[in-house]
């Protein structure tokens, strides 16, 4: 009975770009591993870069009778609620999603309460007061981390001068590189991103000056640049897929919105622990301090979007 | 370093890799070949620089991918120089090709989810003397070897183009391929070699991004520029010099988004993105537009 | 008999259901202008293009200096040292006169010595040119000039010449030949190529007649008349040539007034003053020396360039022949039926509406193929399969076809045999005597005052009008001018 | 004998592809056997999501095909005057911006109203954006080859800000806009995702069928395209004028084509609408010798490819890295099987300016 349990729980994954970008897409990817290592399940993954090849990805899976599938990004939403409308059966999956439908059920990662935390430290360690942000495309849950990143500067220090570079693609590493020169210029002294493998670029410019650091996105990326990577805010894709997978296998899934921020564990401020000791400790006191409020305030899994 | 030094710097920086790669293709283009493929020479020379960095440091890059880009314009001049196919839809399919090849390579070589290679560069080499010249001193001579390198290909494919009998055959096999033919111009092997140049330079383009800026590689990383060289061959107007003219300005063009993007805050950044097009555009409508493409481009 | 330096034996080639050659024999001697006359059509280019290398037969062997070759590309030809002056310009046109001419005999493109070495041999062989010039803004008779030098360049040991003298006026052609006896003096060895009978008996130590891709008698030039060489080209007697019509002059058809338009980019004066009209049933001549005007003046006539200063009147449908049939009276690609189509534009009765009767236009072109006596396999072949006379044919039937009020014509019968060139003539005749008004450009003077009723002399972008029944050392003077020589050269 | 190989036979316009897509098959066998793949199941993939299925076909193949249609008929237009027009992109996000502008706007229309509108705005935005290259090579001599590549970066910068800005959805939120109202969305064939669009590119088809091969316009445009001095000295025609009317015709498909798409198969604009449409339009176009019903046969022919390709990656776990190789191996099969198709567009792809 386990076999055939098995045979009829399959699980897809529709990313909308490259899973080798070492970011969003690759995080996602192995969550999908991770499913089939730990839940014995079939998966399957397929690249769809438009919406009109998503919503065709989505509708295949489960025409195919896929039970569960991911689509991995805000831009899945509109299409999976009109492909669940004609495929009940299926459990349809929105990372950074926005409503719950019958079957579809969003995904939410708080990102920003980790980028807020690598904020209070970059406004806690700047010397020139001048903070910078490398975005890949100006999409919600970016926008959201830059703002939130901004606003933790802020806090530790209430004339930090953010700026900010838009590069309006994922891809083109050496314009990553570019924007950070120009932001160097600028006078910035402390850099986040969220532009996946762009940002590669980035870290080269971080590397290359003198007094520059760097805080990394969605993966803990303090290997790019063990001297510059103060911390990296972090999502754990792979448990949250795993999750949600481990869920509706049981049976028991209940679309809702899955909400994961700093509580769940599935996001984090990950300290370079390296560079942790220049980090003066009534900063590192304040993040601390930060972070266990930001948890206690949460309340639970079921939490709406914050506010926009 | 005041604010237009940098600038100036970001434009020859920038202009390198789109310098390299135009000229390429203005050789091809002279003998008649439009080569499309030449954003997926740029691509394999990328990975070639990656990985001849990664096993034998920067120099080695720079021969593999100069090496890669040569193998791959050679899939293209096969099938459309010796076959004669359609040069468009066989650039087409060649960049397709190298999109999915480095990307599987590279997967292969490193992982299937990527990492962030850090690989030694070639670093900036001042000419002692000529980088302290005011204002412009710093941006001519303050730059990578591979700056330097394409300065002197300007130099070198004027010369081949202008200077020399085989030049004199190229290009003449690039506005009548016929009436060359009818002089005694071997058509066939003139244009497979310019090909085959144009994709050396092309791949040293891709070394160019890799070893003189991002000290990295990551799958697409050409992003669309073995197009803008295309362009930027036609608004140089398929010379040399003036091509070189060209890509310094789309250098210049694009510096000047990422500057304004730190600088004026406040403004829609697409408005940026979209500066080098529309400077472009309206320079060629100004006097630089009148440019003749060769006779027979295209013509396979 | 001196030996063979040449020799073509047995050469066959077909295309597709055209046999241009089946089986012709050709020997080229050391030192000896060879000329090889034939109606339009009868393999004169292939053979030649066979024996250059650009076009490969389907049978048969090349031999030269008595040794089988296989010549498979123009490179080969040229380095067993032959040249070849082709039918058609094969010039770089945006390259300058002295790259064509580097490109041609391999020499380095640049540097103080090849301008020089351009000049030095444009003067040896008594054709000036100016070495800086863009082939591409050449007249046709300087085009002309430069396939020469290309071919002398090279320093050939033979020589092909297919036509080379069709677009030069007599006093030119004239020097041409002397340079090819010349060149035999020094022992290169001339294939000529030519419909000018009177030039292949002056010149031409040998003569072959080829007819329908066989070669019908070769011999020595002394022993051969006008009559007995046109006898064998067509086959039978030459008709006699037919009575010249005179129509009646009706009202003016033309009427222009204090003209001035500008000469093209590449030299030649433009128009700086003229003012004459044409009557419906006149042929009027125009006389002039390359590049004085005539070109600029026919186009703007026929509305395709505006002048600077005056006006034109022109009524009724004009047909306009231009002297360069390849690039701009036809579309080599197109069939014989398309370029039908394409001439008679919205007017034809098979574009009713806009609508195309493609059946109806096919019939059409298929009896002008009866009518014009083009030798084509059929309306639907592309006219670039046509040998160059036929092409020229079809562009006069085309041009014909609109039943003009207006007929300007720029050397209509470059490169046509004998027999079609007196047909021409006598279209255009009929032409007038039908109510039109026909201007007509020939650079050989003789013909001209053969076919028209009076002449206008066009010198230094000057107009000046001949008094009826003025002879011919009067306009030869005046067109040399008191006022300016030719631009040319 | 000598037969015109652009127009003569349109048999063989569709042939010709067929025999060669089995030879490209062959090729991608053994590629994919090199490669590590079981290529059986990756060729069966490959059927599978193209034509193995009534919904691979209505869901997969014929949406698909619906742009590439609709780009290479225009794109094959402008190729036959001679305009190198590589700026569908730009113009299919043109028309896609005004279709979403217009489509919001009607809601309280009757549907029969507002969806002629909506593709409407499509084409004349379409039309509106390659004015500027027409423009700019009457006026100021501007190749059309880069003024319209140009303006695609451009037209991707403007529909970014667009979808950030002016039409970005009501809670502003997200880079997309609000969805179409029912009234402005292109009806759908019941339980599919194929949509009427597909009827319209047909009929465009046919009718740009009709006007090369039987309207005087249509055969003097080829002629334009052949030869512009010849076409003006001898046809008495204004080739500025053909060359101009087929760039902005063939702009006016594109923008067409993003209507259609907005309207018919994502009801909301979004940034990354094409995977490039522009420039598969162009192989489209070339593959078929720019025939209008060859352009139907090879945008089937593109569209099958690519929802094939999908399947390899979902059904066979061919990555998508590998996919794109087979996709160019099979392209790069059909133009070396085809000899004519080689040929085809070596004069129509020439930009020089004659
Ligand atoms: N106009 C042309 N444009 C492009 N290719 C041509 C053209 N003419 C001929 N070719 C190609 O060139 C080859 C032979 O022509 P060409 O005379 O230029 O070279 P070749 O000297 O004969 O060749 P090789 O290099 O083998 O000696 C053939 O493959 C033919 O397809
Ligand atoms: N490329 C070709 N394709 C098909 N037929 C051709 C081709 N070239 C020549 N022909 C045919 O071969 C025959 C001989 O042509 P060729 O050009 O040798 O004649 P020619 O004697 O030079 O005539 P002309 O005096 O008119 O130049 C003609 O019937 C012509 O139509
Ligand atoms: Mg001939
Ligand atoms: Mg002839």
């Amino acid at each position: 009975t386990k076999d055939n349990q098995t045979s009829e729980f399959r699980v897809g994954l529709v990313t909308p770009g490259s899973i080798a970008d070492a970011a969003w897409n690759s995080g996602a990817f192995a969550g999908l591993q991770q499913i089939r290592d730990s839940l014995g399940v079939a998966v399957s993954h397929v690249e769809a870069r438009t919406p009109a090849e998503q919503e065709e990805a989505l509708r295949t899976y489960a025409a195919q009778g896929y039970s569960l599938v991911f689509g991995h990004g805000f831009e899945f939403q509109g299409s999976a609620e009109r492909v669940s409308q004609q495929f009940p059966a299926t459990i349809f999956v929105v990372t950074s999603g926005e409503r719950v439908a019958r079957n579809v059920s969003p995904l939410i990662f708080r990102l920003h309460e980790a980028s807020y935390l690598a904020g209070m430290v970059a406004g806690g360690m700047s010397r020139t007061g001048t903070i910078a942000f490398v975005g890949g495309i100006e999409l919600p849950p970016i926008k959201l981390a830059e703002d939130a990143w901004v606003a933790g500067a802020r806090r530790m220090n209430p004339a930090i001068v953010p700026r900010s570079t838009y590069l309006n693609t994922f891809d083109d590493v050496a314009a990553g590189r570019e924007a950070a020169l120009a932001l160097l210029q600028a006078g910035a002294d402390m850099f986040h991103h969220n532009a996946d493998q762009a940002a590669l670029g980035t870290f080269q410019a971080v590397k290359e000056s003198p007094a520059a650091f760097i805080f990394g996105a969605n993966l803990d990326q303090s290997s790019l640049a063990p001297e510059r990577v103060l911390g990296s805010a972090v999502i754990d894709l792979p448990r949250a897929f795993l999750t949600v997978a481990r869920e509706a296998k049981a049976g028991g899934f209940v679309p809702k919105v899955e909400s994961f921020g700093l509580r769940s564990g599935v996001i984090r401020y990950d300290p370079n622990p390296a560079l942790l000791a220049t980090v003066p400790a009534p900063l590192q006191a304040a993040v601390s301090a930060a972070r266990d409020s930001i948890i206690a305030a949460d309340t639970g899994a079921t939490a709406a979007r914050p506010a926009q | 370093m005041d604010l237009l030094e940098t600038f100036l710097t970001a434009a020859v920086r920038v202009a390198t890799p789109l310098l390299l790669a135009a000229l390429g293709e203005t050789i091809a283009e002279r003998a008649g070949v439009i080569n499309l493929g030449i954003e997926g020479a740029m691509l394999a020379g990328a990975l070639g620089a990656a990985l001849g960095a990664t096993a034998g440091g920067p120099l080695l890059g720079v021969a593999a991918a100069t090496a890669a880009g040569l193998c791959i314009s050679l899939l293209f001049a096969v099938v459309a120089v010796r076959f004669r196919a359609n040069q468009i839809i066989t650039g087409t399919a060649v960049t397709l090709a190298a999109v999915g090849l480095t990307g599987a390579i590279y997967r292969d070589a490193y992982g299937a989810e990527g990492v962030g290679l850090s690989l030694p560069t070639l670093g900036i080499l001042p000419v002692p003397g000529l980088s302290r010249i005011p204002v412009l001193g710093e941006a001519l001579f303050a730059q990578s070897a591979l700056t330097y390198a394409a300065y002197l290909l300007v130099a070198c494919c004027w010369w081949l183009l202008y200077r020399t009998s085989w030049g004199l055959g190229l290009r003449a096999a690039g506005e009548a391929a016929e009436h060359a033919r009818a002089s005694g111009v071997a058509v066939a092997r003139v244009r497979m070699i310019a090909v085959l140049i144009g994709g050396a330079l092309a791949g040293l383009a891709g070394a160019s991004l890799v070893l003189a800026q991002v000290g990295t590689f990551a799958e697409k990383m050409t992003a669309g520029r073995g197009f803008i060289a295309i362009a930027i061959v036609v608004l140089g107007g398929w010379h040399p010099v003036r091509v070189a003219l060209a890509a310094l300005f789309f250098g210049a063009a694009m510096a000047l988004q990422f500057l304004f993007q730190s600088f004026l805050l406040g403004v829609p950044y697409q408005l940026f993105l979209m500066l080098p097009y529309l400077l472009t555009l309206l320079v060629l409508a100004g006097a630089w537009g009148r440019t003749r493409a060769p006779g027979d481009l295209g013509r396979s | 008999m001196p030996a063979a330096l040449l020799t073509l034996t047995a050469i066959r080639k077909r295309y597709g259901s055209t046999e241009a050659l089946k089986g012709a024999d050709f020997s080229l001697a050391r030192g000896e202008i060879h000329a090889l006359l034939g109606e339009n059509g009868a393999g004169k280019s292939t053979l030649m293009k066979i024996a250059f290398g650009l076009v490969q037969p389907d049978g048969g062997r090349i031999l030269v200096d008595g040794a089988e070759v296989i010549i498979r590309n123009p490179l080969a030809a040229r380095r067993l040292g032959i040249g070849m002056v082709h039918q058609h310009f094969t010039d770089i046109p945006v390259f300058t006169v002295a790259e064509n001419i580097a490109l041609a005999a391999g020499w380095p493109p640049s540097g103080r010595g090849l301008r020089d070495r351009v000049r030095r041999l444009a003067e040896e062989a008594g054709l000036p040119l100016d070495p800086d010039a863009l082939a591409g803004e050449l007249s046709a008779g300087l085009r002309q000039r430069l396939e020469v030098l290309k071919a002398l360049a090279g320093h050939a040991r033979i020589l092909l010449l297919d036509e080379p003298t069709s677009v030069l006026p007599p006093s030119e052609a004239d020097t041409f030949l002397g340079l090819v006896q010349r060149l035999r003096d020094r022992g290169v060895a001339t294939v000529l190529i030519t419909h000018k009978l009177q030039e292949a008996l002056a010149v031409a130590d040998r003569i072959t007649v080829l007819r329908a891709g066989e070669v019908i008698q070769t011999g020595a030039a002394q022993s051969e008349r006008p009559e007995t060489l046109a006898t064998a080209m067509l086959g039978t007697a030459p008709a006699r040539p037919a009575p010249r019509i005179r129509a009646a002059v009706g009202e003016v058809v033309i009427n222009a007034r204090d003209l001035a338009i500008p000469g093209a980019a590449g030299g030649g004066t433009g128009i700086r003053n003229a003012s004459f009209q044409v009557r419906a049933g006149e042929v009027v001549g125009l006389a002039a020396v390359e590049g004085n005007g005539q070109r600029e003046l026919l186009r703007a006539l026929a509305g395709l360039a505006r002048p600077a200063r005056g006006t034109i009147q022109v009524t009724g449908p004009v047909s306009f022949i231009p002297e360069d049939r390849t690039s701009e009276g036809q579309i080599g690609e197109l069939s014989l039926t398309e370029n039908l189509v394409l001439s008679q534009g919205r007017a034809a009765p098979w574009a009713q509406h806009g609508w195309l009767d493609w059946p109806a236009a096919g019939r059409r072109a298929g009896e002008l193929l009866e009518r014009f006596d083009i030798r084509a396999p059929g309306p639907d072949v592309a006219a670039e399969r046509l040998s160059g006379g036929n092409q020229q044919r079809q562009i006069i039937a085309n041009a014909m076809e609109r039943r003009p009020r207006v007929l300007l014509a720029e050397n209509p019968v470059r490169g046509l045999d004998l027999r079609a060139t007196a047909e021409v003539y006598d279209r255009l005749r009929r032409a007038a005597a039908e109510g039109a008004a026909v201007l007509v450009h020939l650079p050989d003077l003789d013909d001209l005052l053969d076919v028209a009723d009076r002449i206008l002399v066009l010198a230094a972008g000057e107009l000046i009008p001949m008094p009826e029944g003025a002879g011919r050392d009067l306009i030869g003077r005046t067109m040399l001018g008191t006022r300016g020589q030719a631009a040319a050269g | 004998m000598p037969q015109d190989p652009q127009l003569r036979s349109h048999g063989h316009a569709l042939r010709t592809p067929l025999l060669a897509l089995g030879i490209g098959l062959a090729v991608l066998v053994l590629g994919l056997a090199t490669a590590g793949y079981p290529p059986l199941p990756a060729l069966a993939a490959l059927w599978r999501g193209a034509l193995g299925s009534p919904d691979a076909i209505l869901s997969a193949l014929l949406p698909r095909a619906i742009p590439l249609i609709l780009i290479g008929l225009g794109i094959g237009l402008a190729f036959r005057a001679g305009a190198f027009n590589i700026g569908a992109e730009g113009q299919f996000y043109a028309g896609a911006i005004a279709a979403t502008w217009v489509g919001l706007a009607l809601g309280t229309w009757p549907r029969l109203v507002a969806v002629p509108t909506v593709l409407l705005a499509g084409f004349a935005a379409g039309l509106a954006w390659a004015a500027v290259p027409a423009l700019l090579r009457v006026r100021f001599g501007v190749l059309e080859v880069i003024s319209t590549l140009l303006l695609n970066f451009v037209a991707e910068a403007l529909v970014s800000w667009m979808v950030l800005g002016p039409l970005q959805e009501s809670k502003h939120t997200y880079p997309q806009s609000d969805p179409l109202p029912w009234a402005a969305r292109l009806p759908q064939f019941p339980g599919s995702r194929l949509h009427l669009g597909l009827l319209v590119a047909l009929c465009l088809a046919l009718a740009l069928w009709l006007f090369g091969r039987r309207t005087l316009a249509g055969f003097q445009l080829r002629a334009v395209g052949l030869s512009p001095a010849a076409a003006r000295v001898m046809g008495g025609v204004r080739p500025e004028r053909f060359f101009a009317a087929a760039l902005l015709v063939s702009g006016a498909f594109a923008g067409l084509a993003g209507a259609s798409e907005v309207s018919g198969t994502t009801f909301a604009l979004f940034q990354n609408l094409s995977p490039g449409f522009g420039f598969t339009g162009i192989a489209v176009a070339l593959l078929a010798r720019l025939h209008p019903l060859g352009i139907v046969a090879t945008g089937l022919l593109f569209a099958g490819l690519e929802a094939g390709a999908g399947a390899m990656q979902r059904d066979a776990g061919v990555p998508a890295v590998a996919v794109y190789v087979v996709e160019a191996v099979v392209i790069l099969t059909i133009v070396l099987a085809d000899p004519a198709a080689r040929r085809a567009g070596a004069a129509a792809t020439d930009p020089a300016s004659r």
